[in-house]
């Protein structure tokens, strides 16, 4: 088997004993992938995307990352400076005063200049049409915008793979396209936890669904996004 | 750390009244009282015998109730890191009998016994506690001390602040993980402490909001501007019974100490 | 940092200022609930709780790590009302963690909160400056003061109950003053956060403030 | 015009001038209707429900109640006796230790006697299918019987009409069919904000959708809930 950039392999997983979460699930996501992760409210998607990062280690299993098993959390200390994970709760991820000194975290943490910081920032907030948000305050930010800080926050530290965690959830539908549009125009690999219809359209093209704690590849391309709909719509 | 913070609100958790339990029916009125009492009074003893039966006891109760299984041993450890702390600096401080002296140190005979009553006495009284209010939730607490007569806005103080640990602590986790996948390590350093110091104050925000979110439920339910209690349950005879039995126990430790 | 009765105990003057400590949370605390009315309970409660979750935060110095304190953050945001709060908190810490015994929670209330409340007095009106560049000045004071005076209560006390805790005393209070500087650091950064999200609202301000805006 | 339950006369409200959220907004309630109260994130729906409890006061427009007008703090403390308000988070809305005592807290402050109030916690937890339930902790709850208790907290105040914040949300489907369940029992008049198409089946039976700021019918019955799912995906 190739390595892809990020490999689950047979990781369970449980919060409670006698609820398992994940079953002996197993996940590859290769380079120019754009998986979207599908599944009901409490399948464990969110589950999925922590293990990656490491914020949860599997009960059994083992997760391997850029080829390399990762076990311990100095493993994982690497690993998240290349992988980018995007919260489910975008309030949870911003906790700087300002847009600029959010966005510069990251770069600052991973031994970057002030200066060096400051160019990211700007650049990133610019990639993703967010000029002059420098000095808003994140926290009177609108739901939308939120979403595009947090988003800018983590491509600022430059991630080799996006993790996505239901990136237009909370959004109306024009906050939401804008989300989208940005998506669309990112290099990187990502995974995307979602329900949202909007989201299947074009970013992703692969599609997979959790449930009864495994991945199950769901039907490819336009099918499956029209059997999606028929789940969501009668 | 982590794990205090990972198993959120867990505190009552470990606290929370099991079956079987040979202390469950006690009234946590008494029980806090007898807590009160048994620090009082094993603050007062000093000779040796004494602190060395008072810790004794509070181990045989440890055991009989099985109140350091679980997690809750952890809690003798604060008070054991600050008798170390006294064992390593009060033989320093002068004596009469030096026992060892390496250049300008004398280690003091005086200052060891003193360390050592100390360390006795300590764990004699945290064990104490830790036995006689085991598995109470901090909630019952709150309602005891508001039938013992503290203040109303106090008591809620306390059972709201308890209620929100976890919410708090859930809250703190998720941030904490957030700066975590950002890459953020603590270091000693300008940047670690203004990142802790953003964290704090996003936590207060935060919680003013939930508070004004609170207040605003409270008034939808006719609250307006006092608490009315639901009153707790009557004493029992196992209250008699257990108020017997610590109260012959601290008998005892008297008479060992001053006869 | 919390002292321990069975520390305390040893001599007449330790008893003292158990007794002490007890009178002073008792007559602060009655203070403090009089500033604060019943639907400003919830908010006060939150800040304990924030005050208790802090505490448990391992901060790294050097090769060991402190633990935070942050009685001048409190003592900022809310006055008197700091006595009752941080009874509770430390009463939580008491029971929940083990730091400090039942019969010394008075004196370590009073030691916690009286800087708390001078700091309140000193440094709240800086804080609400209209100047940016000050509130971190004053963040920064208040927390570094607030925790150098409890230490030096905390050492004061060890000190008067014998003489063989001499030395203990002065251990204590030096290791604090590597403590205050990082928390005055940390309450800095909080109250230019508090500041620059709100500035608009009453938030870091006596009881009559939280008042105004119920 | 009859009067109906509540009444809304062209409120407006914005919590920040530059953008308001409700422009002369109308609205009535009937007796024995329940509304389902549609609308994108943020679009104001959790406003309109404060705004009839008066939590929020509007910077035009009448609020009118039982047939009384409501302006002051004091009117709107009868109002909140007979109208009951479940939050959208469970969190803010249990506050008390034990679930007795935070059933218990809103009859006592009506002046129930303690007595009283007992029995009328234990009458309105087994009618909720929560028996034994009374000295359960309630932050050792899970998000569904947080749920369930907050509903009865509002339940034991007896009120004539229920507003409804999001019954469902972040429910699995388990605890969010036991709540649909619950409310399709109950006889009070209702406003439901929501947006989660299992409501919609069957407790409701009037549906509006707020949007720029304003209260428009969505089409009825059946239809309606085909009509709710076009317009999630476009
Ligand atoms: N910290 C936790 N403690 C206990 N159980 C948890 C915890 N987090 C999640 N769970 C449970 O694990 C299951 C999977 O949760 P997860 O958050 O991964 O689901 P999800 O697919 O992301 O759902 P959603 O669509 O609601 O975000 C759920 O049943 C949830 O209740
Ligand atoms: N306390 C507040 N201060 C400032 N703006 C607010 C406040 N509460 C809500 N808003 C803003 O008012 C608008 C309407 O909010 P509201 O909570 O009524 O929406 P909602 O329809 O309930 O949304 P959701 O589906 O997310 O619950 C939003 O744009 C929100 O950002
Ligand atoms: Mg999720
Ligand atoms: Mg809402």
């Amino acid at each position: 088997m190739k390595d892809g950039l990020v490999v689950l392999d047979e990781v369970s997983y449980s919060y409670n004993p006698d609820r398992p979460v994940l079953r002996r699930c197993c996940f590859q996501l290769d380079a120019d992938e754009r998986v979207g992760l599908l599944g009901t409210n409490g399948s464990g998607k969110t589950t999925v995307l922590k293990m990656i990062v490491g914020l949860l280690k599997p009960d059994s299993g083992r997760v391997r990352i850029f080829g390399k098993l990762c076990r311990t959390e100095r493993d994982f200390r690497e690993v998240r400076r290349r992988v980018g994970f995007l919260f489910q709760d975008s309030d949870d991820q911003l906790f700087c005063p300002t847009v600029a000194e959010d966005v510069a975290f990251g770069p600052l943490n991973m031994g970057k200049s002030r200066e060096e910081a400051r160019q990211i920032v700007s650049r990133t907030l610019s990639l993703l049409g967010l000029p002059r948000f420098e000095d808003r305050i994140t926290y009177k930010l609108s739901g939308g915008e939120k979403r595009l800080v947090a988003l800018a926050a983590v491509l600022a530290m430059q991630p080799e793979v996006l993790l996505l965690d239901e990136p237009t959830a909370g959004l109306d539908d024009a906050a939401a396209q804008r989300v989208v549009d940005v998506l669309e125009e990112l290099p990187q690999a990502m995974v995307i936890a979602t329900h949202d219809p909007r989201l299947l359209d074009s970013p992703v093209n692969r599609l997979l669904r959790l449930s009864g704690g495994r991945l199950v590849a769901e039907s490819d391309g336009d099918g499956a996004i029209g059997h999606l709909q028929l789940q969501t719509k009668p | 750390m982590s794990n205090v913070i990972e198993n959120a609100g867990s505190y009552g958790a470990s606290l929370a009244p099991t079956n079987g339990w040979c202390l469950n029916g006690v009234d946590p009125r008494t029980r806090l009282i007898a807590a009160f009492c048994f620090s009082m009074v094993v603050t007062a003893l000093s000779s040796p015998t004494t602190l060395v039966a008072a810790l004794g006891i509070a181990v045989v109760g440890a055991g009989w109730t099985g109140a350091l299984t679980e997690q809750r041993w952890k809690r003798l450890i604060p008070i054991n890191l600050l008798v170390l702390l006294l064992l390593g600096l009060l033989p320093l401080g002068g004596g009469a009998t030096p026992v060892l002296s390496i250049g300008p140190i004398t280690v003091a005979r005086e200052g060891l016994v003193q360390a050592v009553l100390i360390g006795l006495k300590a764990n004699a009284i945290v064990l104490g506690v830790l036995v006689l209010l085991a598995r109470l939730e901090m909630a019952s607490i709150g309602h005891a001390l508001g039938t013992l007569g503290v203040p109303a806005k106090l008591t809620h103080l306390l059972l709201f602040t308890v209620r929100y640990l976890g919410v708090l602590q859930r809250e703190y986790g998720r941030l904490r993980a957030a700066m975590k996948v950002r890459g953020f390590r603590p270091g000693v350093d300008w940047h670690t402490y203004r990142s802790f110091g953003y964290l704090v104050g996003m936590l207060l925000l935060r919680s003013v909001d939930r508070a004004d979110r609170i207040v605003m439920a409270m008034k939808c339910r006719g609250f307006y501007d006092r608490f009315h209690p639901l009153d707790r349950a009557a004493l029992t005879a196992r209250d008699a019974w257990f108020t017997a039995i610590v109260l012959l126990v601290l008998a005892g430790l008297t008479v060992l100490e001053w006869a | 940092m919390h002292l321990h009765e069975a520390v305390l105990s040893d001599s007449p003057q330790g008893i003292g200022v158990l007794c002490l400590g007890a009178v002073g949370t008792l007559a602060g605390t009655a203070l403090g609930l009089r500033a604060m009315d019943h639907e400003q309970v919830p908010r006060v409660a939150l800040v304990s709780a924030v005050f208790f979750v802090v505490s448990l935060i391992h901060i790294p110095l050097g090769v060991t790590s402190i633990h935070l304190t942050l009685n001048g953050l409190v003592g900022l945001l809310l006055g008197w009302t700091a006595f009752p709060a941080l009874l509770v908190a430390l009463l939580l810490q008491a029971v929940l963690v083990g730091h400090g015994g039942l019969l010394a929670l008075g004196f370590n209330t009073l030691a916690m909160a009286l800087p708390a409340v001078a700091v309140f007095y000193l440094f709240q009106r800086m804080s609400e400056s209209k100047h940016r560049s000050i509130h971190f000045f004053a963040g920064f004071t208040a927390g570094s003061s607030a925790i150098l005076s409890s230490a030096f209560l905390i050492s004061a006390a060890l000190w008067v109950s014998g003489e063989s805790f001499e030395l203990a005393a002065k251990a204590v209070f030096l290791f604090h003053l590597a403590v205050a500087m990082i928390e005055g650091l940390v309450v800095g950064s909080t109250v230019v956060l508090l500041r620059q999200v709100c500035p608009e609202r009453p938030f870091l301000t006596t009881p009559q403030g939280l008042q105004e805006r119920m």
